[in-house]
């Protein structure tokens, strides 16, 4: 047997250090805690999302690649967190089918499954308002995981959803009882129905224990602790596709049923409140399309007169946050970085000018713009409020 | 089927893989509560807005302010901002369905009270909220004949995304 | 504002339910706790590593997908894990260089980065002692994480490693001070100084802040906790590469150096304990090899006769975890299920007896032997301890 | 460097970044303290067997046995066991270079209190477990010079791994 060294002491400062206690001056002198059962995550790393009444939103700029670690996924939902016995939860499939059936989480569990990374973003996801903005501020409304679940379409398949069947609902168990109209295509193509994230469990936040996924797809869609899904010939027209994630375009109009992601990029490094110093900086960030892959990000260093493509991270993944590298030697003088992405449709993300005057509108759902970080003489980082 | 399958591609995918159970006609009614904008859902009953008024005051103006205007929790019914831009979007202003007022208050309100109104409150509301922003008359009787007929303000401004991807800024 | 019903209790529920306690009839009839700072894993799931004294295992049965959740990634080291102050650790390099340097986190950080999902796995990870063994027993000491840092290769370039040196040693702070002798190829090849894992922060366990990270190669040459590496024209001979991590080969002969992790899989489902029913059943599994990508997992559900290649699951990445499954309908009779992968060098997972016959040897380090499962009539599945 | 550059793969790669601070002698030998075969890293001082003994049996037979057999952490000196395939690895059986004993013993053990010993017990500890393990006689002084040029009795036993992948087993 080995002597168990200082094991609960060595936990605790593990756990509990304030950053004025003393460490040991010299680790190599002290047994630290033998293997546990479930690991801790460093006092030192202080992570957390930044909540609201209503959202809660990733730490971008402290993220490293491009899996977002599960408790600090984006969390936007209307009426909180509902506790749920995996046991007794179960997933009713009505509507336009030959069988209605139920399944239980464990049944679902059954059928063939699906593993694959993608983000989810809510449309929702854009804020300008001043030059003291995050990364997090800005759009941390996104996230990714490794999401893993059963086909929609073999459920589908299951049940024997009927020719005409053109939509369908999707219903939490929430207590907002949150629920969308999907069109019937996106099901048969790549909707899932997730009851696992990042290689457990989906977390109580993300919609525990089962939640639809749709790639690509504004998030309010992927409807969390998952209930109910009615096959209809039209859509419900519920108030989250009516009065909400509705969004004004040209001549007074609003633009329903807005269901792809519009390609993005920010830049999260160097970003607000990092400080730079002269010389070489690697450029960082993340760029996403919910139609596709990405297919390349230009970087600018100086305020948008020229452009060079950014190195992409391998693999490149379809409906995926995609991190982005390009290197650059500041020379110390005042400028503006920005990012811009273009995806394999051939969009290319747009300026907030492009944006506002197409649509006639400066703010709304599914507002993506070109997003411009000022760099200081003295190395601040600010963002800028008007990319035009 | 059988398995004497060299691909995996080629794997015989089962009619059924038998895993769940039949739903019966009990649990989908307990379940299928939503309403469709032809009325599909709505349940027998009825309601009227001088009802929907007094249920308005005690369980909902707290939030949503007297009349419904001014709520911490923003307004349902429209007044007549100058300019359209500062206009709060209100059920009588940007609701396209009138059956999403039914089957939107009866999942989700009261807020803190979910679930805690009978079918005949969500009738008199409704008739209330429309009746508030000018949609139908003091006297109209909303039930599941009436209510998919009401054509609200708003239906005209929506349109459907019609962006396919590529270049196109829109 | 959003009145903010339950909060307190919500949360509490969401955290210390026991499984006795009872939770809400309908979780629509009560507003959840609402967006908070860090998320929560569903108090109904109960996923620990199993540890001992030395390691702790992953449990393998209980995840989906590949990524390993950071939390559980198996721990194996030598005297605890330190407790460590980011702020006052750093790397130094020395010995045949021409700029021996000294590195703090934050400087690390600065240079190019790269980012990759890759497993790590101890060479030490074979049992099969008994038939109630889980894959966790079996081989728990495997996980995959996304690893961020710098490459090796551009500190090697900041520091001038002289063209004579041909190995280094990795020193870490913990309190073994472990130590392993690589060859300066690894190191130009494709060795990461890592910072991150699964987009945050190296966890404590996994060598916080900073870590070698050798891709494909036996767990302990990924030193933790690092903090000095020397340039030499000859290895160290330490202790965890003489007296340990050595294997016996034919002859009374030991193999040392042996750092590629050799192709593996294993069926995680069906496995101990759990149980199945006649008809359909989807296999699955996670195939591994250290020399690159594998291109094919076999699957056989009788008992060795005859194979079956199984899915793999895209995107299959270099010395990566990939999940392979297999649908199949059993009947309901007695037999034995197997998975077999090959790798892109043409290396097929060996059975046991391969094993033993080509190193004269019934354990050792590197034991990666084709695993059976037994399926008995009524459901049970049993390890097979021995598949010669 | 310039950056008027248009593909990422011909960004020039500076000669050196500049982050980091060179090294000093100093800083360098405070960690420099692994010891390679060839007795490159081994400190002044020396040692002897029965000094060695005294501190082993104060220090270390608690975890690895009266003597060095038999401990709860495992044997470090051999004993003649029948069949070689129940023997016990140590030093004396297993370890191919006696630097790594100066090495390992200074830098983790005794495993509760590590880097607690002197250089001076260090080396005696080493010329006590040599010697227990009959490599070396009790007389025998070891320190850096005469260390590295102890042959141990496991040497000729390993062989490098010659696996390059492909479907060789091996
Ligand atoms: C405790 C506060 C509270 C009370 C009481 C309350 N609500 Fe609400 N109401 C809210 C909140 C918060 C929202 C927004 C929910 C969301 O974000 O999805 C809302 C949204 C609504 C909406 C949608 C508004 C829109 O434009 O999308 C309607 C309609 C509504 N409430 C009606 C009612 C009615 C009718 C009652 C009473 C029976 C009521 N509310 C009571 C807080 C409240
Ligand atoms: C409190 C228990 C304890 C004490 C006291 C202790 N050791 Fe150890 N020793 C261990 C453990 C545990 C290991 C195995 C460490 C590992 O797993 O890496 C070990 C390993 C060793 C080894 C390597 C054995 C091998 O074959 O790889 C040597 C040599 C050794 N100790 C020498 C000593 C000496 C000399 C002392 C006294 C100065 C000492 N130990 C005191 C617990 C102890
Ligand atoms: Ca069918
Ligand atoms: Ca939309
Ligand atoms: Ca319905
Ligand atoms: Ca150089
Ligand atoms: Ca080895
Ligand atoms: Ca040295
Ligand atoms: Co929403
Ligand atoms: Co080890």
């Amino acid at each position: 047997a080995v002597a168990l060294v200082q094991t609960a002491s060595g936990k605790t400062i593990q756990e509990g250090i304030s950053v004025t206690e003393l460490l040991p001056d010299d680790p190599t002198k002290r047994v630290g805690p033998l293997p546990g059962e479930v690991g801790t995550r460093s006092a030192f790393e202080k992570l957390v999302k930044k909540p609201s009444e209503i959202s809660s939103r990733s730490p971008l700029q402290d993220f490293y690649g491009v899996i977002t670690p599960s408790d600090l996924h984006f969390e936007r939902h209307h009426a909180g967190v509902p506790a749920i016995d995996p046991a007794k939860h179960e997933l009713l499939i009505h509507g336009m089918v030959d069988k209605p059936m139920v399944f239980t989480v464990a049944d679902l569990k059954r059928f063939p499954s699906v593993s694959r990374i993608a983000f989810l973003e809510c449309s929702g996801n854009f804020r300008m308002s001043k030059e003291t903005l995050t990364p997090q501020d800005i759009c941390g409304l996104t996230s990714q995981s490794e999401w893993t679940g059963v086909k929609l379409s073999t459920l589908f398949r299951e049940v024997n959803v009927q020719p005409k069947a053109s939509w369908f609902l999707a219903e939490g168990s929430d207590a907002a009882i949150m629920t969308r109209s999907i069109p019937i295509k996106k099901g048969w193509d790549d909707a899932i129905i997730a009851y696992a994230q990042n290689g457990e469990a989906l977390r109580p936040e993300q919609g525990y224990p089962v939640r639809l996924f749709l790639p690509g797809w504004e998030g309010n869609t992927s409807v969390k602790w998952l209930r109910r899904l009615e096959l209809s010939d039209q859509p419900f027209m519920t108030r989250e596709e009516t009065s909400k994630y509705t969004e004004p375009v040209k001549d007074g109009k609003f633009r329903q049923f807005s269901f792809d992601i519009d390609a993005r990029s920010i830049i999260t490094f160097p970003s607000y409140p990092k400080t730079v110093e002269k010389g070489w900086i690697e450029i960082r960030g993340l760029a996403w399309s919910g139609r596709g892959k990405i297919v390349q990000v230009d970087v600018s260093t100086d305020a948008g007169r020229t452009w060079v493509p950014a190195t992409l991270q391998d693999p490149v993944l379809d409906k995926a946050h995609t991190a982005f590298r390009h290197l650059w030697q500041w020379n110390g003088e005042a400028t503006e970085i920005l990012s811009r992405v273009t995806d394999e449709t051939g969009y290319r993300q747009p300026t907030l000018k492009q944006l506002t005057d197409a649509r006639g509108n400066e703010s709304g759902y599914h507002f993506n713009p070109i997003t411009a970080w000022q760099i200081k003489p003295d190395g601040t980082v600010l963002f800028k409020p008007e990319t035009t | 089927p059988s398995l004497s399958v060299t691909r995996p591609d080629t794997v015989p995918w089962p009619i059924s893989f038998g895993f769940g159970r039949k739903a019966t006609p009990t649990e989908i009614a307990r379940l299928d509560i939503d309403i469709r904008p032809d009325g599909k859902g709505l349940p027998a009953g009825e309601g009227k807005s001088a009802a929907g008024k007094v249920i308005f005051a005690a369980k909902c103006a707290a939030c949503h302010g007297v009349g419904g205007i001014g709520g911490p929790n923003g307004s349902l019914v429209s007044t007549n901002e100058a300019s359209p831009k500062r206009r709060e979007k209100t059920i009588g202003n940007y609701w396209p369905y009138a059956t999403t007022v039914f089957d939107y208050i009866r999942r989700a309100m009261p807020f803190s009270e979910p679930g805690s109104l009978t079918n005949a409150e969500v009738y008199n509301l409704t008739a209330y909220l429309l009746n508030a922003n000018g949609i139908i008359t003091e006297k109209t009787i909303v039930n599941a004949q009436t209510l998919p007929k009401v054509v609200m303000p708003a239906q005209k401004l929506f349109v459907p995304d019609d962006r396919k991807g590529g270049p196109e800024i829109k």
